[in-house]
Formats: structure tokens, C-alpha cells, sequence
């Protein structure tokens, strides 16, 4: 899959794919704290508070499973698929200290018999997909080895 | 806080299918059909309330005018209303809200849709700031994708088997077998189902509902219109639900990426699907034990299981008992799905919330036919838009 | 047959302008002005009925849930209504109505937009049954065409000139010009005007209201409700018509390619815009006479001379004379688009609705500064959707 | 503007073009008698018929200007405009046998300034656009020669 093309996100400003440790990129509201992903930049989403100040905070690396799936036919644009299309997996991951749940991609070969419900995953940057100029690059989740 | 009671005085349904039509011809039948059944002249009908649907141009948009220009202009007041997959139950409750205001004394809801085979995709185009859109984009997240993710955790939480999802698709083979509005009327085995093919682990080509073409329309009225149409046993409605998730919602909702944060306001007491049918039943001052049958939104066949319980008809992680006990099967306490669901209709988005208030309605005057729940008094819809959509009918008789 | 009087709590805007920003920005910062304006917290909010953009995805088509969500879900219900150009007023209808019959206590209706730049043109794709599509294809006939059309038409019947056209665009820069709202804000001449490109003969460029990016909201609540909040003096919904036109209609509408036929039925007695605000006044029970401004939708400043006569300010023809006399401009009998209009503002279309209800609430409270109509009682507004949306709301002090 | 490529209409079955005496297609009820265009075939747009069946009738091919105007910029797509771009008229249309009103671009050459309310003019059917292989027709709208 890796080329010699420059390696870019495929969304601006969602995740931190440089360096060792790779992470979603939250935002957290400055006056009470809610966190958001994507990260909320205009309004804070919590109904009590009117704050339109956030900053932007990590999100935890690691997390647990809390639900999985595969995509056995090729989705719709404007996804880019694969041509042969390959399934890939998709995870819903409970992220304990923020409280939420954010979905990704399942790494590249894991497949749904290699997860469970609770199963603690981490987060890795992959290829999404290529142009003839670049590979993009989006966040996935993979079983932590043990 | 009700006033008034406001009645269901006619019903009616273009047959779901495809027929490669244009949607206004499904919605016009629906109506006209309604309108007979009701016994209303066009030309008396005073507010129009279309349920939009976004596939089909300007005239999908403008829903309630197009029905209008289409039954020809008799210059009705309008109202056209989206809510994705609940579109049909805020549309009818646009109109109820109408009548209970002494604004109109009878009304027109329709819904129709043409749909595109395969997945429903986003529209063409480059569309960054649409979550709709970079779900597609990011995850290559289908509808199914969630529909299974839901489906899957109940496996794993509460051992439900995939031979437990193949049932429920094989019973509402069994309801939709008779119904002539359906598009899949077959019956089917459990080991068919199990055959076919894995769209979204754990859900299976038979167990996602298709996309189809089809219309629904009902005419309502105030009590004293009723009266004096000289009805007065009619099918009334007892509540209508359309609630919004309470923050936080801890449920991943399509087309998100990720639920609110629950680590600085604690989740509310209940969760979202729970909420749709508890404001339901609050309205209607009614409870799950008074209801004769219910008309549930299975998208998959896993998740007509979740609504068993998001209904108060069992406790949670109960609703495979409940399936295996038959108490939603027909002849059962509480059949689910008599009409066949969507397992047998297929997706019409705009017009399936009324399809199941069409369906409710002929059980409860006891015109269902060969799939007629016996002595229904009492009957629920449920379904669900994205982006928090909850939607929630009870009629009484 | 009203039983309930429906009150403005509070109003609130976004500035219009091009700010390159998503449309929920500016319809939040429009209802978190609406709300500090009504002294209603959001989370006693129970109802968001939301006016739906087409152009900015699935969030747009679900305005409601996509404002009550980005303002932190609350439990409420929620509408989402759309008719082009007339959605606010059918957001407006769909809370009132909600109110009237006792469903809630108090509202909140959302309306915003990010609008392209240049003409508004149909969606991508090939959709040759959508008549908004044909129109492009077939005749390139874009929205000014048809303002073109009225506005030519008036001219030969009526003899107006150009200059005429021009002084109504004057007269709005002159208004506009000190509304922190509006995006144009400078003084015109005549000559300025008549200078600028012809757009559609014999509209220029100048008298064409341009496409904005801007929000607008309106908290409104039962008299109870109010008067729990202390409020006595508010101001109230006279009237909301939504009519539609009745069979046939002579007038070739946007985006039809023809009317209606009158060859077998006669036309009715009026015209479809001037049963617009009729419809209004009746409701109200009041008259033109009673009216102390009025905000029109100046798509084309000759529209504007139209809207005088369709409102009943003026017999058909004497709608320059009216403005010659300066009977509509600031300080005359009844002012027209004291805001400037859409000229001064350019359309932001599912929130211009509720921005005309915004200026007349500020101008029947008093607090309109340096474009304050002296003892306003009494206000309209009127516009009209394509596809048949007619739209007028009169408020009373 | 006309050249050897065939010539279809723009648009399926709402004008006839050949012959001598081309007309737009209208649809009539066959139970009141009611006249659309374009050709409704599925409901009778009069609100007190409850009619489904149609046939199709020649409109008048003479009618007076209700109204009239010009684009004088490029409309946007789905329109397919000349290179360089020729501003054209357009015309609404009042048919009096049929009491209807029917816009239509005005015949090429023909200016705003030729016309005025009131005026007879006749249809014609003129190319509206050409592609590589065809050329695409449509009808228009022409002051009677006096
Ligand atoms: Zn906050
Ligand atoms: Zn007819």
C-alpha cells in the first residue's frame, strides 16, 4: 500500500499522523470542559453552557471496543475504493476518560473475527486512499498486541 | 394539555415496488386513495402537509406544493417537513397540530418517494462541512454500517445469534406474505435467510431493508368534521412522538462520527430509543401492555429486536424470548410488523412513517384481511431519522 | 377561531454579509441572540422548528435537529419546514401552531443560510423530470427572468419607467443604510442605479437583490407563558397565512414553463399574491389602513410597486404614485422595508422570513433607532416562495 | 448556427419540429377537457376532475406577448450557453384558445427591443445548443411578419 508519494490527511485538522504517537484531535470547551469530536470550534454542544472558546486537546490513544462491523460491498462515492475492492473493517471505540464513543476504520487486515465487544484497540494513521499525486491518510484502530 | 381529538378519516398507499415512476404519481394515487376512503372531496381539503424527500429535485423539496399543483390548486395552506426516516410522522404531526388549533378542520399528509437501487449514497459533489457527506468520505460508512454495529454489540452483550435475526426476518416474510402494498411478498426459511449474502457482519442481504418506490397519504380531521362526515368510531390519534436525543447521547447516531462526551454532563436516565415511545405513551396515557400491535422501523432485522424493548415489551436483552414465545408474531400478544415491515416494503423514506399509520389503521377497523390482528384496539408505530429523529404514533379505537 | 394568542418573546440576528462561515454558525448566533432578547434559557426551550436550506447538505435539510444539536440537544421537539423563499413563515406557522394547541409553551424558530455566490442555480446531475432543472436547460431562465417578467409587463400596462424601478432602490439604501444588519449599507442615487449592468431587462444589476450568507430567529411563546416571564406588552401574532394559489392561476410562476389553463375553468376572483396578505387580513381582522409599516420581498425593486398593490396600499397601477408621494418611505403613512429590504440585506432564503418579523417586532417595540417608524401599532410582512408558497405575517402591539 | 449534424429535440415528446407547422404538445383531460403544458399524463391539474387519462393536442402556434426580457449574463448549468456568449430574449406567451400562458427563448436575432406586450408571435423551432454529434432543439418564440 506505502509509496513514495507525499502522505497527507485526508481531512484537515481531525488527527495528528505525525511523530510516534498518533491521536485524534478533540476539542475542549474552555469554560465547562465538554470535550467534541470532531473537534467544535463555534458553539459549545453542552446545552447549559454558552462558551465559544475552545481549545483543541488530544484524545486518548487507546480505548475499548464498543461495537464492530465490515464493509463486504464497496460503499458509494465519494468514498475512493480499492480496485480489486478489498472488505475493511469498521470499529465504534469507547475512549474511557473522554466519555465517548468515535468510530474508524479497523487497521488494515484486522478483521471482525479478530475483535470483540471490550476489546482494547489503539489508534494508527493508514492510507485511506491514492491519487496519482498523494496517498491519504485517515485514522484507524488496532487491537493493542498483547 | 390535548383539546381535541383529532381523527384519522381515510388511509391509503401506492404499492411499494419499483416502478420507475415520478415520485408525485405514487404520493397523487396515495392521496386519492385516501380521500376516497375518507370520503373527502380534493376540493375540501384545507391544509396540505407533505413529507419532503431530497432524491427528487425541487418538487421533492417542496413536497405539500407539489401534491398540491399535482391534485390541482385549491388553494390549501401548505407545509412541507423533513425528518429523514421520520418525515412522515412530523408531517402528520404538522397537520394534527393544524387542526388541534382550530386552524383547518380537515388535512392531507402524503409521502412519497423514488428511490436508487443499492446504497443510499450522498448527492454528487464536494461536500467537507456535511458529516453526511465525510462519513462516505472517511469511513466508507453506509447506512448498514451502523445498522450493524448496533446489531453486533447486542450479540456480544446478550448472546443474540444470527439464527435469532434470521427469525425475525422470517416472521415478517410471514406477515408481509398477504399484503398487497408489499414489494417482497415470499416466505422464506431460516436457512435462506443465513444464505444469503454478509453485507454489514452480522446482517445479511435478507435481513437489510431494500430501497423502494411508494407512497402514503392519510386524511385527518377534527372530531367535529368527523361528526358530521357522520363517523364516530373512527381510528383517533392518541399521541404523536417527535423528540430530540437529551445531551449527552451516548448512542453513535448516523451520520456521526462519534457520540456527545459523557465525562462532564452525566448521561440522562434514559437512552434516546428509549425516549421515542416513553413520550409516546405519556401523551396517550397509555402503557406497553395496552397495545395491540405495533408497527417497528426494521432497517435490519437485529434492530426490530432492539425496539422490542425500547417499546417497554421486554426488558433488555428479553427481546429474543419474546420473538421465540411468539408474542410478535401474529396470534401472539403483541404481533410486530403485521404489515411485513420494511423487510417486505423496502425503504420509501418519506412515505414509511404513514405506511405504518395506514397499516395500524386498518387493523384497528379490522380490515387487515389474512393478516387481521384479532379485536386490535390499541396499536404503535415507532421509527427513527437520523440526526436524532425519534418518531412515535398511537392510534386507539 | 384563534383561541390562543402566540407572542414574540425575543428576536435575533446574524449580520448578513459573505462570511465564508457554515450556516449553523449563523443560525446559532442568531437564536443565542433571540434567546438573551427573550430571557429564555435554551434548555427551557421545548419546541425548534427549523427553516431548511437545500444547498448546505443532510444538515441543511434537517435544520431543526441540526440547530438543536449544535445548541446542545434539550429533549425538544422539532420541526424542520422548507418553502424557498416563504420557509421562515412556515417554520414560524409550525411553532405557533404547536402552541396554539397546547403542545408547548414556548419556541424557538431558526432560520440561516450560506448562500453561493452569482445566480442561484439547480443542483449537479441530470434530472430531467425536475422542472427547476428544465428551466435552466431549456430556456435559461434563471430567478431574475421571472422577476423580469412582472417587472417589463408592469411597465407597458402601466407606463412605469426605469427611473421609477430605480427610486425604489434608492429609497431602500436610503432605509438600509443605518441597519447594523444589513450587508449593503450605502446611499444611492437614481442615476447610480441606472447605471449599473443590465441584468434581465429592464432589471439591472443593482435593482436584483443579491445572495447573502445570514441567520435570523424569532423565540416565541403562549400569552401564559409570557406572562409568567412578565412580559404584558408584547408583541403578538396577528396572522400567519400560507396560502397557496387556487385553480387556475394566471400568473407564470417560478420555475413553471406555463400556467394553469383558464379555457375550462374560470379564473378565480384573485390573483394568487393577493390572496397572500388577504388571507392575513382576514385572519386579523384588520386592513391595509391599519397597517403602520410593512416589509416586502424586493426579489426586484419593481416587485416592490407590485407588493404596494397586492397588500392593498394602492389600486393596481397607482403603486408609483404611492412612492412619488412618499407614502412608503420613512416618515410617510405606511414605510416600506424600513430594513432596507432585500435590496440593503440580499437573500438568505430560509432566513429572510423571519428577518422581515425581526424588523417589524423591532419597530413595534420602538427600538429601531435611526429607522424607527413613529408609533408603529401594526406591521406586515409578505413574500412568496416558487412553487406556490405565499407567505404574510402581521404583528400587532 | 446550423450545421449537418442531426437534429434532435432537447427535450422528448413537448414540441413537434418537423414539418411545416411545428407546435408545442400539450396534454387534454379526456374528461373535462382541461389543457397543460408540458403534457400532464398521470392527473387532471383540475382540482374538482378526478381524471387520469390524456390525449396529446397541438397547442396554438399563434399567441401574444404577455411578456418579455433578455439574459443579458450566462446562466449557470444545466444551460449550455454559446462561446463567446450572445445574450438571447425570452418571452412569456398568451395562448387564447388554449387561456394559458407560455414562455419560450425569443427567435434568434430578435431583440427586447423588437417587441412589446401585446404583440403576435408564432412559434418556431430553432437549435438551443449543439454537441459534438448533434444538434439540440428547441422552440422559441417569433414576432409575426406584418
Ligand atoms: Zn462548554
Ligand atoms: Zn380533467
Amino acid at each position: 500500500m506505502s509509496t513514495d508519494k507525499p502522505k497527507v490527511p485526508a481531512v484537515e485538522g481531525w488527527f495528528e499522523s505525525n511523530g510516534p504517537n498518533p491521536h485524534l484531535i478533540g476539542g475542549q470547551c474552555e469554560k465547562c470542559g465538554t470535550i467534541s469530536f470532531p473537534r467544535e470550534k463555534s458553539f459549545c454542544k453542552n446545552p447549559s453552557c454558552d462558551s465559544t472558546s475552545f481549545r483543541a486537546v488530544p484524545l486518548s490513544q487507546r480505548g475499548t471496543i464498543w461495537s464492530y462491523t465490515n464493509a463486504c460491498y464497496k460503499p458509494p462515492a465519494p468514498y475512493v475504493a480499492s480496485d480489486p475492492y478489498v472488505p475493511f473493517g469498521i470499529a465504534a471505540v469507547e475512549l474511557e476518560k473522554e466519555g465517548m464513543v468515535v468510530m474508524g476504520q479497523l487497521a488494515h487486515g484486522v478483521r471482525v473475527e479478530d475483535v470483540r465487544v471490550g476489546m482494547e484497540v489503539e489508534l494508527v494513521v493508514e492510507t485511506l486512499f491514492a491519487t496519482e499525486e498523494k496517498e491519504l491518510l485517515v485514522w484507524k484502530w488496532k487491537p493493542v498486541a498483547s | 394539555m390535548a383539546r381535541d381529538e383529532v381523527v384519522i378519516l381515510g388511509v391509503g398507499m401506492h404499492p411499494w415496488g419499483k416502478w420507475g415512476q415520478n415520485f408525485v404519481e405514487y404520493g397523487v394515487a396515495a392521496a386519492r386513495a385516501a380521500l376516497a376512503d375518507a370520503g373527502v372531496a380534493w376540493t375540501d381539503i384545507q391544509f396540505v402537509s407533505g413529507a419532503c424527500t431530497m432524491r427528487c429535485g425541487y418538487p421533492g423539496y417542496v413536497a405539500g406544493a407539489t401534491f398540491a399543483q399535482a391534485l390541482g390548486w385549491n388553494g390549501a395552506r401548505i407545509a412541507s417537513s423533513y425528518a429523514a426516516c421520520a418525515s412522515g410522522s412530523m408531517a402528520l404531526e404538522a397537520a394534527r397540530a393544524q387542526i388541534r388549533s382550530g386552524r383547518c378542520d380537515v388535512a392531507l399528509v402524503v409521502g412519497a418517494d423514488t428511490t436508487p437501487k443499492g446504497f443510499l449514497a450522498p448527492q454528487a459533489g464536494e461536500r467537507p462541512n456535511d458529516p453526511d457527506w465525510l462519513r462516505f468520505r472517511l469511513l466508507g460508512a453506509t447506512n448498514p454500517t451502523y445498522f450493524a454495529l448496533y446489531a453486533r454489540r447486542r450479540m456480544d452483550l446478550y448472546g443474540t445469534t444470527e439464527r435469532d435475526i434470521a427469525e425475525v426476518r422470517v416472521k415478517n416474510a410471514q406477515h408481509g406474505f398477504t399484503n398487497p402494498y408489499a414489494r417482497y411478498r415470499q416466505e422464506l426459511t431460516v436457512d435462506a435467510v443465513l444464505a444469503s449474502n454478509m453485507v454489514a457482519d452480522p446482517l445479511r442481504l435478507l435481513e437489510i431493508c431494500a430501497t423502494s418506490d411508494g407512497g402514503a397519504a392519510v386524511v385527518v380531521a377534527s372530531a367535529d368534521y368527523a361528526r358530521k362526515k357522520g363517523v364516530t368510531s373512527g381510528v383517533k390519534i392518541a399521541a404523536v412522538s417527535t423528540v430530540t436525543p437529551s445531551y449527552p447521547s451516548d448512542q453513535i447516531e448516523m451520520p456521526d462520527f462519534a457520540t456527545d462526551s459523557w465525562a462532564v454532563v452525566p448521561r440522562p436516565g434514559h437512552a434516546f430509543r428509549d425516549s421515542v415511545a416513553r413520550a409516546a405513551y405519556e401523551e396517550a396515557g397509555l402503557g406497553p401492555e395496552d397495545m395491540s400491535l405495533a408497527e417497528v422501523y426494521d432497517l435490519s432485522s437485529a434492530m426490530e429486536l432492539d425496539w422490542y424493548e425500547q417499546l417497554g415489551l421486554a426488558e433488555a436483552g428479553e427481546g429474543e424470548r419474546l420473538l421465540h414465545d411468539g408474542v410478535t408474531r401474529l396470534g401472539g400478544r403483541c404481533p410486530v410488523n403485521t404489515s411485513g415491515g420494511l423487510a417486505c416494503f423496502g425503504e420509501a423514506v418519506p412515505a414509511q412513517a404513514l405506511a405504518q399509520v395506514c397499516e395500524v389503521t386498518w387493523q384497528l377497523r379490522g380490515t387487515a384481511g389474512p393478516r387481521q390482528v384479532k379485536n386490535a384496539k390499541t396499536g404503535i408505530t415507532a421509527n427513527q431519522g437520523l440526526f436524532g429523529h425519534g418518531s412515535s404514533v398511537i392510534l386507539t379505537r
